[in-house]
């Protein structure tokens, strides 16, 4: 408390249901806060979060003139926002509220022990108190947001994503690491269970994203750096050198009328020949290439790790003269107001597995290769044919769980959620394509638990594919026919099972992206244990991140299929779409501050601080601390640091912290004297 | 290692090999002093004990036993080298276990009090196959080096048995599904080493099965042998006697019971290895064996 | 505990009797047991298979270790030890390579069999290896043929183990004597006699 | 306390963004652990003044625990790192006091690391208590 007023301290204890008040004697806390210095009311009740419970704070701040409020239930990483609220309501500054976690961290972790919880709670409503004294008015700082959104990753999700903030009227930066967006969802050949052609309904959103205005398509780019914080971040893009001109760059480099049209004549002259990446390695590719004939941008590619230089290439552009063979990388400034992460997914290395022998059998294959061997626009013009001859595959074995639900630690602990379903049409497009073509599904559960998702297994069972009830033990290969023995066993039969395929489809388990680590750092997101980014709240904020301004879109927070994918990136951009509309976000006030009569101008915090926020500078003859509140993000580093004590963290003053100490300490366990 | 730049090793010898196949014996002590691996007799070592017949019984009779053999070496103050599966899962798994759980050792070192005996966790036990194909013992090279007659000419098939690669997570060896460093072995005295159906597979014989069943482990022995015949192997190969001899005898009982002759050679990968280094048939007694080697001796010699 | 029916016909009894599993049918201290000896956790098992499917003795009989582990879980102890089927795992731990939960079924087959000698149901070949290991310390002891020929090799006639240094085989015997292993295997083998 | 028996007193001051929400993960988990440590939030170690651990020690606990995010995981980028490196210097100075260093202690829990956040505490505690009550207490 500022100057020499008194504390007047009101005291609120949650039941939570059974929550709180099944675990520990709440009466009995309430009882003792009464007791405490400070405290002029004391009161408990069932959902302290519910609005009896909230008006019950405003009254007692009216009634009794309380200049500071505790109260004790959940988490403040739940809950502060709901009590600050209610503290403004009853007049007060909302600073003037602390939180005493007895939930989470005590009567949920102390369910056996009610004695041991009531004196913990005890001790945290006193510690509580014991700040809550010192707590001052604190008025949060209002920023700018920069009217731009920055969306990491060109696939399904980060498409939507970036459509619906650019058509809210954002300016929206789209980074895609590869050479065209689309991602996975345009490998694919159709889609379940409507089995509408996956190209069909996705390029007309690749259209769009090249089309928009307020897009700007970063293809063949990265993320380098990332500064700053919500409303403001300052990002470095790396343009990865691409060694061809679109026609903009060529007319800014004054060569009118050229750059890249995709005509191709680059490619058809150009003598090196690579495996595809997006056929998965069946077909080839140049070494200037376009993947696919629907890449946005059409715009040609060098690989500069397999090109020779020959300039065969520059030739047959010709006066287009969009090739730059002596191209390097470029860095480009963007400054935004929020993030949507992306980066969705990649395959699991199954041939891990090696019982099912991947990489070292011809003629098994994973879902993804079978997509491409299906597609009318993949390397066999959608002739499905076994890789060892090329002989049409009269039997197929589908392995479901390739990898998936396996804590041996070789595998993947988790469903990867669309697996099921994509065997399942596969399953439909061999009955469809392969006339008398005999298909078996080796699987544990079918998990079709999307809308029509049943239907459509029903459907594909009424097709005949026969579904067998076991995990597949292990695959042999016969080394002359290249057919391949499935082994497992038929659990419902309870015998084992011994089928000869002609081709075996793993549906591979998938995982976050080798990238991950370096994302999640540079934009300051947790992982959860299973790799894949951490959301703020696993039910209520699935978008958000523990970094305010930066959300999460479709697979990079955990295995999806395509309808979630997109809903959450609808998600993403309107939460992320939120804080650029509003033009303003409020930023919490715990800012350093400088006591300038005890710095002694040592100017070690300086260095210290992440943000270079804090400057030495110049005051009635001598040098003293100075605080940039704009850059300051109130980490306390700084303040952890003076040696003077000079400087004063707001809302978590040493003051405050060691009154804390003193009253969990001094003020006796469980309130013992 | 030894002053003499030998690495030595207390040869644990178990009960089949020395009992009933003694080539494998003599040509394991001749083969490895050729590349400069010496086998010390463990004395007063016993059975292993046999782990599935005294591991289906009381595992702790298995630890104890095993533990007894295990203290013989660590007396010696040597590592334990030993040719066979069987044993080597009981000495080597015993002596991994009671390493690292204490409860199992205390509990193994209180009954052997009674003997005067304490279980101390000093040594390490190595399969005399992986010390051949470990470059910083002997290594393959080495092996190629020691031939002197090479087998030329001779497809042989390689099976590794079970307590040697399996359970993968208490081994080394990393992948049991489809290994190949005993073919590179077997490749480097010459021989042809040939891939065939289901490699892996138990020969039959583990777990008591032999005993229990005889039909159904030469059921499964019989599967074994449909698979190495379609690939014209001349020879097996092993790296253990119990598989040998479910493999050679039980060739013998497999025409008996169900009237399909094979005659199949089964060598241990030592007395391949004695044949290559110029060792006699009969220096290798492969009289003993229950199936002729002599069509596979007369392409090689 | 299956409902008794007291038809007074035992052929109608036999064809009749009470299929249902009931809750008193599962016995804890079963599971304790089993997992306190085979060191992994049976609970794991979500029943996929891929022990049966990687199994050498599945395809030739009624052996399934997946039952075998179903059984452990629910605790269904004397149908678990009193199944013959119980002693055709040859160990060969394919089953526990596979498992894609991480238990090791083979560990849990052996800890069966564990329980099941405590009942005295052991196979008599299992009981013979431990009284040849009694009386010479081999399993597979020697004889004059090998011997023979093992000089002819220039071998000791008998091996340095237990039979050429017939004064461990105390030793060994206080051993097993400590677990009556011997003093089983008398009682068994003279019971089946 | 009802009973006579010594319980140790241990101060904990931990970070919003990892160890906080790794301890309200256990609590979501349920995972149950013994309750004599007290938390005190701040929003990154790095705001850990080594005179509050003195000040802790100073008042009679047994024991404090520092926990933050990973390196690397930092919300400040490297505040935990600055914290763990003032560490060190707060161990010796212990030692010169003559305590067991074992008192304070920093570990690193992370936002998705609640079943850890369990075995900390466990850990924490069983130490603690092993040491016996803290010399300092008056």
């Amino acid at each position: 408390m500022t100057g020499n007023e008194k504390p007047r301290i009101g005291v609120f204890i949650c039941h939570c249901g059974t929550n709180i008040a099944g675990s520990l004697d709440v009466n009995d806390v309430m009882e003792y806060a009464k007791t405490l210095p400070g405290v002029i009311v004391a009161d408990q009740y069932q959902y302290m979060c519910s609005t009896p419970g909230q008006s019950k704070i405003a009254d007692a701040i009216d009634e009794h003139d309380l200049n500071g409020i505790v109260v004790a239930a959940c988490s403040p990483r739940l809950h502060e926002p709901t009590f600050r609220t209610a503290t403004k309501v009853g007049g007060l500054n909302p600073f003037r509220f602390e939180m005493a976690n007895i939930r989470e961290q005590n009567s949920w972790v102390h369910m056996h022990d009610r004695e041991g919880a009531t004196e913990k709670a005890k001790d945290a409503v006193r510690i509580a108190v014991a700040k809550a004294s010192l707590l001052e008015d604190l008025i949060p700082k209002s920023v700018d947001v920069e009217h731009a959104a920055l969306v990491v990753g060109g696939g399904i999700g980060g498409m939507q994503a970036a459509l619906d903030l650019a058509n809210s009227g954002i300016k929206t930066y789209l980074v895609e690491k590869d050479t065209s967006i689309g991602g996975r969802m345009s490998q694919l050949d159709k889609t379940f269970p409507t089995l509408d052609c996956s190209q069909c309904i996705l390029t007309p959103k690749m259209v769009d994203v090249g089309r928009n205005e307020n897009i700007e398509l970063m293809t063949w780019s990265e993320v380098e750096s990332v500064d700053g914080f919500i409303g403001n971040f300052d990002i470095k893009i790396r343009k990865k050198a691409r060694g061809v001109m679109t026609p903009d760059e060529a007319e800014a480099k004054g060569i009118v009328g050229g750059g890249c049209n995709g005509c191709g004549d680059c490619a058809n002259v150009c003598p090196v020949v690579k495996g595809n990446e997006f056929e998965m390695g069946m077909a080839p590719r140049k070494a200037i290439y376009i993947n696919h004939p629907q890449v946005i941008p059409q715009i040609y590619t060098i690989d500069f790790n397999s090109c020779v230089k020959c300039g065969l290439c520059v030739e047959a552009c010709g006066d287009k003269k969009a090739i730059d063979l002596e191209m390097e990388d470029q860095f480009v400034d963007i400054k935004v107001g929020t993030v949507v992460i992306a980066t969705g997914y990649e395959l699991f290395p199954v041939e891990v597995k090696s019982e099912w022998g991947y990489k070292r059998f011809d003629n098994v294959i994973t879902g993804l290769e079978f997509e491409r061997l299906i597609c009318a626009s993949g390397p066999t013009g959608g002739k499905l044919i076994r890789p060892s001859d090329g002989v049409i595959p009269q039997k197929v074995g589908f392995v479901l769980c390739a990898g998936s639900r396996d804590n041996t630690g070789e595998g993947k602990p988790y469903c990867s959620r669309f697996c099921c379903m994509y065997s399942l049409k596969h399953a439909h497009q061999i009955i469809e394509k392969i006339p008398g073509a005999k298909v078996y599904l080796f699987y544990m559960d079918i998990r079709s638990f999307g809308k029509m998702y049943e239907e459509f297994y029903y459907r594909i069972q009424s097709e005949g594919a026969k579904f067998i009830r076991g995990r597949v033990a292990n695959i042999l290969e016969d080394p002359l026919t290249k057919n391949l023995t499935v082994f497992t066993e038929d659990t419902l039969l309870q015998r084992p099972v011994n089928v000869e395929c002609d081709m075996v489809v793993l549906a591979a388990a998938i995982q976050p992206p080798a990238q991950t680590e370096v994302v999640r750092r540079q934009f300051g997101v947790s992982l959860s244990q299973d790799g894949w980014l951490l959301e703020a709240h696993p039910k209520l904020n699935p978008c958000g991140t523990t970094t305010a301004g930066v959300f999460l879109a479709g697979v990079c927070q955990g295995p999806k299929d395509i309808p979630d994918t997109v809903a959450q990136a609808e998600g993403a951009a309107s939460a992320a779409a939120i804080p650029i509309h509003m033009g303003k976000v409020e930023l919490e006030p715990y800012f350093a501050q400088c006591i300038e009569e005890l710095c002694a101008g040592c100017g070690m915090c300086v260095n210290l601080c992440p943000y270079s926020a804090l400057a030495l500078v110049e005051k009635d003859g001598r040098q003293v601390m100075q605080v940039t509140e704009a850059k300051c993000k109130g980490c306390g580093t700084c303040g952890g640091f003076c040696p003077g004590g000079a400087i004063k963290m707001q809302h978590f003053t040493s003051q405050q912290i060691v009154a804390q100490i003193d009253a969990f300490l001094l003020g006796g366990r469980g309130g013992a004297q | 290692m030894s002053s003499n730049g030998k690495h030595e090793y207390a040869f644990f010898l178990g009960c089949i090999a020395p009992n009933r196949y003694p080539g494998c014996e003599a040509s394991a002590i001749e083969t490895s002093r050729k590349v400069g691996i010496e086998l010390l007799p463990l004395k007063g070592a016993s059975c292993c004990p046999a782990p599935g017949a005294f591991g289906s019984i009381d595992l702790n009779v298995w630890y104890a036993m095993a533990a007894r053999n295990v203290i013989l070496a660590e007396e010696m103050g040597k590592d334990i080298a030993l040719i066979c599966n069987g044993c080597y899962k009981s000495i080597y798994e015993v002596n991994h276990i009671l390493k690292h759980n204490d409860e199992l050792r205390d509990g193994v070192n209180e009954v052997l009090a009674e003997i005067d005996m304490e279980f101390k966790g000093s040594i390490d036990v190595w399969h005399l196959a992986e010390l051949y194909y470990d470059e910083k013992i002997c290594g393959v090279k080495k092996i190629a080096d020691s031939v002197t007659r090479p087998l030329t000419g001779v497809k042989v098939a390689v099976h590794y048995g079970c307590h040697l690669m399996k359970p993968m997570k208490e081994r080394h060896f990393g992948d049991s599904e489809n290994p190949m460093w005993i073919e590179e072995l077997v490749d480097a005295i010459g021989a042809e080493s040939v891939q065939y159906r289901n490699k892996m597979q138990c020969c039959g014989a583990g777990g008591g099965v032999r005993g229990f069943d005889l039909s159904h482990a030469l059921d499964i022995t019989n599967e074994k042998m449909i698979n190495l015949q379609e690939v014209g192997a001349d020879a097996l190969t092993e790296v253990c006697p119990f598989c040998q001899l479910q493999y050679d005898r039980g060739q013998v009982e497999i025409k008996e019971k169900f009237g399909v002759e094979y005659g199949l050679p089964v060598l241990h990968y030592n007395e391949m290895l004695g044949l290559a280094q110029g060792m006699s048939p009969q220096e290798l007694a492969l009289d003993l064996h229950a199936v002729d080697c002599t069509p596979f001796l007369e392409k090689i010699l | 505990m299956a409902k008794e029916k007291n038809y007074g016909n035992p052929e109608l009894e036999n064809k009749l009797r009470d299929r249902y599993f009931y809750n008193e049918d599962s016995k804890a201290d079963f599971l304790k047991e089993v997992k306190r000896i085979s060191r992994t956790i049976p609970e794991m098992c979500f029943q996929c298979g891929t022990c049966t499917g990687s199994c050498p003795s599945a395809p030739r009989s009624s052996y399934r270790i997946r039952l075998f582990m179903r059984r452990a879980v629910l605790g269904l102890e004397d149908e678990a030890l009193t199944d013959p089927d119980l002693w055709l795992c040859t160990t060969c731990y394919s089953c526990t390579d596979r498992c894609p939960r991480d238990i090791a079924p083979t560990d849990v087959i052996m800890a069966m069999r564990n329980l099941a000698a405590k009942r005295d149901i052991i196979p008599r070949n299992f009981l013979q290896t431990v009284n040849l290991i009694y009386t010479t310390g081999h399993g597979v002891p020697n004889n004059d043929v090998n011997r023979a020929a093992r000089v002819k090799l220039g071998l000791d006639a008998d091996p340095p183990t237990t039979h050429s240094y017939p004064e461990y085989i105390d030793g060994i015997q206080k051993i097993i004597d400590h677990y009556d292993l011997k003093e089983t295997a008398d009682r068994v083998l003279e019971g089946v006699k | 306390m009802s009973d006579g028996e010594w319980k140790p007193m241990i101060q904990a001051i931990i970070c919003n963004w990892c160890s906080y929400a790794g301890a309200d993960l256990a609590g979501g988990a349920r995972i149950q652990y013994p309750p004599d440590v007290r938390a005190i939030r701040v929003m990154c170690t790095g705001r850990v003044d080594p005179l509050f651990i003195m000040k802790a020690l100073q008042d009679g606990a047994d024991g404090v625990l520092i926990s933050g995010c990973h390196f690397g995981d930092c919300h400040y980028l490297e505040g935990n790192f600055k914290c763990a490196k003032r560490m060190f210097m707060i161990k010796t100075i212990l030692k010169n006091l003559g305590l067991d260093d074992r008192r304070v202690r920093m570990t690193f829990v992370s936002a998705s690391e609640g079943a850890k956040w369990g075995m900390v505490m466990e850990d924490v505690i069983n130490t603690i208590t092993e040491l016996g009550p803290s010399p300092l207490k008056k």
